[in-house]
């Protein structure tokens, strides 16, 4: 689901940055007022499980790949707005690093999965949990929050690249941008989200939500309607147990090349090198005269190691930056305690 | 209206609880003590009513108004804030940043604007009050402790301010000394002058303090 | 005088990263007890092979070993490390930048990478071992005494220069009143630098009397004998693994 | 014989004299108060007493030796001159400079050679003695006016000398502390032992002072 450069006219990418920047504003303000500084350092963790989910792509039927994004799963644990940011520190990350997902592409690339759908995802997870009220309710709740969650990104998504070809076209009646119209991104996009993606997201969240339940001494956000102490959110004073959070986030890492497993290119993420042989026949003109930002480890893959080698040390990196970034945004959050 | 008011405040250094949930309101032209044990807060207290520190919760109220870190990174308002107080630090060794005993006292009148006259008579006055003359030339590091403080007291209680703020005024001073102070400091109460002293020695704080303020080894206040 | 603020400023700044210096010594404890003279010569040892190698991906290598324990730290460690690692890599960079004018931007890359690596490989040392086990590795090396005396008395300086100007910087403010254009004359800035120098090495001077006057002989004595326990084996193996891979990917290029 | 003993010794910084002719000795078993104006020349005293300084004129002999710059060169000769003594500084804040309060404690006795058992166990007895068992882990200069004493005071006791020389030892300490010194001094005399001290509170001196020697501001011995 990750927009490259030149997939979207400059235009697209500038209108979705700005519909993004109130949304980090309020998401930034909501965080330093809803939680305290050891928790916002936890933020890294959520960041960096969505980081790992998104370097597991699978093969899905007709030649394209999908991925997870856990943003629901972030959503339920630590809150929409705190998610939103924990997907958008992944996706920058990506973008500048691993040149996945483009940059000027970065704004629509965070409204559709650090934006769309963790709120969709957890506003769906919070319906259904006040139906069902049982223990194990919360499990089935975000199941299908993030089912709904990833389904509504990939539709933006699909929306974002059906435009173009009917409003950005050159002098010849040719897209300049993402050759394919609605006719065609809906469908791709959408078959593939429901199906194998949508299905990973789901396995993924599920996975990760209970171990997180098991694992973290945290009181989930959405939880706290649902629980007497509704005060804990991210109140780490009750300190029975220890956190041990990263330890599914290690196995993780180092499971990641199964990522690799899966051949070609999920669509619309293809290179300016591919999109001529998915059928569109031609190269874009806006692909070709597009920026072209040279990432340090593009890919996930280096000149002389092994392509598995250089998944983990993505996943490495990736992972450890979220978790640093974090850390350091926790200390501008001054031990502020919630009144 | 209260002259300085601490609501629910709680300090620490980072992991280390300095205050605990202080309230209290200081009202002018009282001289207040505040006593306790070794590391209960006293000097962490001073400098949040200094505006060194600020609150990690609750308020800190000066003259009414709260007094937070961003409004002290506006200049104009620090300069107000602190034209208003002097502080004597525990440690004065430190205080003593220039490289006469003389232009330490003529420091701090000098930024306040005074005329040169002014200046001058009112570092002779102190000097002269302290016994300072036969060190007026010295460099303030390279004197005993107790002249040190001497100085440093000097140049605080020159600048005459409104509210006094003295950590251990007495430590290290000889008898004559702290004879000396404890009388200064009946002289110059007023009705308008808010005096705030932390000290350990029941004598002085007996007959200097009109309230006595005590906070526990916990670093709370201890309510009376 | 107009500069005068502009010299608080430049005051308060020093006065702040040397702060930053002071509270370095409020070590991460760690619990993984490794003989601080094995992790100096690890240290050492990634520094010499980081410069010797032709190879960008060793150098990812490196750095993804380096930034995973840089996120184990708590976060006010972390801010210590990268204020030291922006201003370099940016220094680095900036010398760079002229070859990518020459056509040869990967070595922009490459060459700051290396630099980032060597500087987060030093300032993790210095933010897990605590200053005097480092004493002690020094030791352990079987380095001269007076050397590793007078290394210590240098850091020791530094960080009482930290405190007292942090101190003094407070008690100007505190008597400047803040003033918009505090009359400098009768303590110009250099007047103020001067005396927090002068300060500072009193001080340095009469704390290491303390330590004489403890019977400090000029050998440090320690009571933790380090006993080789199964940690330093897995550092031990870490060596040779970096070695390994050192060679690997040189051959493989 | 004489512990100590002044000849005529004179010392000053330069131009600036701080004690002038002092002759006097010192005897074993007793307690010694020095008292004096600020400035009158205590600290630099107890500077020569501990072979940091040594005198501009006369001389200054301690079991018998002179003790000049020179032989303090020799090392051997200097450790155990100062392993004999117990000094704590006027200003104890630049007296501690390890990273942990316990290692502080510790830094004398390991140089004194004890064995590690035996360090462990009276640096043990002394945190607990001097209320520093919450401290033990925090870094000293971290620490508040009064704690940074504490811990001064605890390494210098824990190193049990047959010599003390403690400046000013109760500035700043709070009063339970400050009883507990005095009680502490009291325990401590010994036939064998020499402890000198430098105050300015006469309740103090009066209580735990075998003889007390004045100086007066002119830096020389008051005869009484
Ligand atoms: N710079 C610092 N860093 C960490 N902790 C500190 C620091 N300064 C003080 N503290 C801690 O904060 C608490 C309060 O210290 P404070 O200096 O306010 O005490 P105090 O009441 O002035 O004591 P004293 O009578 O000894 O001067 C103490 O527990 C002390 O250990
Ligand atoms: N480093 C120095 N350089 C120059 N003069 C000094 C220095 N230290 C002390 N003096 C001067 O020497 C004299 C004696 O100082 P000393 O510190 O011995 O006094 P003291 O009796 O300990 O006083 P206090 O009661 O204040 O501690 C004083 O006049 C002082 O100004
Ligand atoms: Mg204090
Ligand atoms: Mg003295």
């Amino acid at each position: 689901m990750h927009i490259p450069d030149n997939y979207l006219s400059p235009q697209t990418a500038a209108l979705m940055t700005a519909i993004m920047v109130p949304v980090w504003g309020v998401s930034i303000h909501k965080v330093r007022k809803q939680m305290t500084q050891e928790s916002v350092s936890k933020i890294g963790i959520g960041g960096a499980y969505s980081f790992i989910g998104m370097m597991f792509n699978i093969p899905i039927p007709g030649g394209t790949t999908g991925h997870a994004v856990g943003g629901t799963l972030i959503a339920a644990t630590l809150g929409p707005h705190a998610a939103c940011l924990a997907v958008t520190v992944a996706l920058l990350l990506q973008a500048l690093i691993f040149g996945d997902g483009g940059i000027l592409a970065f704004g629509a690339n965070c409204f559709n999965m650090a934006f769309v759908m963790p709120f969709v995802g957890y506003y769906i997870s919070k319906l259904v949990r006040k139906l069902l009220k049982f223990k194990a309710g919360d499990i089935v709740s975000v199941a299908i929050g993030s089912y709904f969650g990833i389904n509504a990104a990939s539709l933006m998504a699909a929306i974002e690249f059906g435009v173009q070809p009917y409003l950005f076209k050159d002098a010849a009646g040719q897209a300049m941008y993402c050759p394919y119209g609605l006719n065609v991104s809906i469908p791709a996009m959408m078959i593939a989200h429901l199906t194998v993606a949508g299905l990973a997201e789901v396995i993924y969240t599920v996975l990760v939500y209970s171990f997180l339940k098991k694992a973290s001494n945290q009181k989930f956000y959405l939880e706290k309607d649902f629980s007497r102490s509704a005060k804990e959110i991210g109140d780490d004073s009750v300190k029975e147990k220890k956190d041990f959070s990263w330890i599914l986030l290690l196995v993780l890492m180092i499971l990641t090349p199964l990522g690799l497993l899966a051949e070609g290119t999920a669509w619309g993420e293809w290179g300016a090198d591919e999109i001529a042989a998915t059928g569109a026949g031609f190269t874009p003109k806006g692909m070709t005269e597009g920026i072209n930002f040279e990432a340090m480890i593009p890919d996930y893959s280096m000149a002389g190691l092994p392509d598995i080698a250089a998944y983990i040390l993505s996943a490495i990196i990736g992972v450890a930056l979220t978790v640093v970034i974090f850390k350091l945004i926790s200390l501008t959050h001054k031990k502020r305690v919630e009144e | 209206m209260a002259r300085m008011e601490f609501k629910n405040v709680s300090f620490s250094y980072g992991e280390f609880p300095a205050v605990k949930d202080f309230s209290y309101s200081f009202e002018r032209g009282k001289t207040y003590c505040i006593e306790g044990p070794n590391g209960c807060g006293k000097s962490s207290l001073f400098r949040i009513m200094t505006g060194l520190s600020f609150p990690d919760k609750g308020q800190f109220i000066f003259d009414g108004e709260e007094i937070t870190e961003k409004k002290m990174k506006r200049r104009e308002f620090a300069t107000s804030f602190h034209q208003k107080q002097g502080f004597l630090f525990q440690n004065s060794e430190i205080q003593l940043f220039t490289s006469s005993v003389e232009d330490e006292i003529l420091f701090g009148l000098v930024n306040m604007g005074l005329p040169e006259e002014e200046c001058r008579e009112r570092a002779e006055k102190y000097i002269h009050m302290l016994r300072l003359d036969h060190l007026r030339e010295r460099a303030p590091f390279n004197l005993s402790g107790g002249e040190k403080k001497r100085v440093a007291l000097a140049s605080i209680l020159a600048m005459e301010p409104d509210v006094f703020i003295l950590d251990e005024p007495l430590n290290g001073l000889d008898e004559d000394t702290q004879h000396w102070i404890t009388h200064h400091i009946d002289m110059i109460k007023s009705p308008d002058r808010l005096i705030i002293l932390a000290a350990h020695d029941h004598h002085f704080t007996d007959k200097v303090a009109d309230i006595k303020v005590r906070m526990n080894k916990d670093h709370r206040l201890v309510e009376e | 005088m107009k500069n005068s603020p502009a010299g608080t400023k430049i005051m308060k700044t020093i006065s702040l990263l040397l702060k930053n210096d002071t509270e370095m010594s409020k070590i991460e404890k760690g619990k993984w007890v490794i003989l601080p003279a094995l992790r100096l010569l690890f240290v050492l040892f990634l520094i010499i092979l980081i410069s010797l190698s032709k190879n960008a991906a060793f150098v990812i290598v490196v750095f993804a070993g380096l930034v995973i324990r840089l996120a184990m730290l708590k976060p006010e460690t972390i801010k210590m490390v990268v204020m030291r690692l922006v201003p370099a890599s940016l220094l680095t960079a900036i010398i760079m930048l002229p070859a990518v004018f020459l056509g040869n931007p990967r070595s922009l890359i490459v060459v700051t990478g290396k630099v980032i690596c060597s500087v987060l490989t030093l300032s993790e040392l210095n933010a897990s071992v605590a200053w005097k086990d480092l004493t002690h590795a020094l030791q352990d090396l079987r380095l001269p005494q007076i050397f590793i005396l007078t290394i210590d008395m240098t850091v020791h300086f530094l960080v009482i220069l930290g405190r007292v100007s942090n101190a003094i910087v407070e008690a100007v403010e505190l008597r400047t009143c803040g003033k918009k254009n505090p009359n400098w004359k009768k303590a110009p800035t250099g007047g103020i630098l001067g005396t927090t120098y002068l300060i500072s090495e009193r001080m340095s001077r009469e704390s290491s009397e303390a330590m004489v006057v403890r019977g400090f002989s000029g050998e440090y004595k320690t009571l933790k004998k380090h006993k080789f326990n199964w940690m330093d084996l897995l550092y031990l193996f870490a060596f040779v693994l970096v070695l390994l891979i050192y060679i690997y990917l040189e051959r493989a290029m």
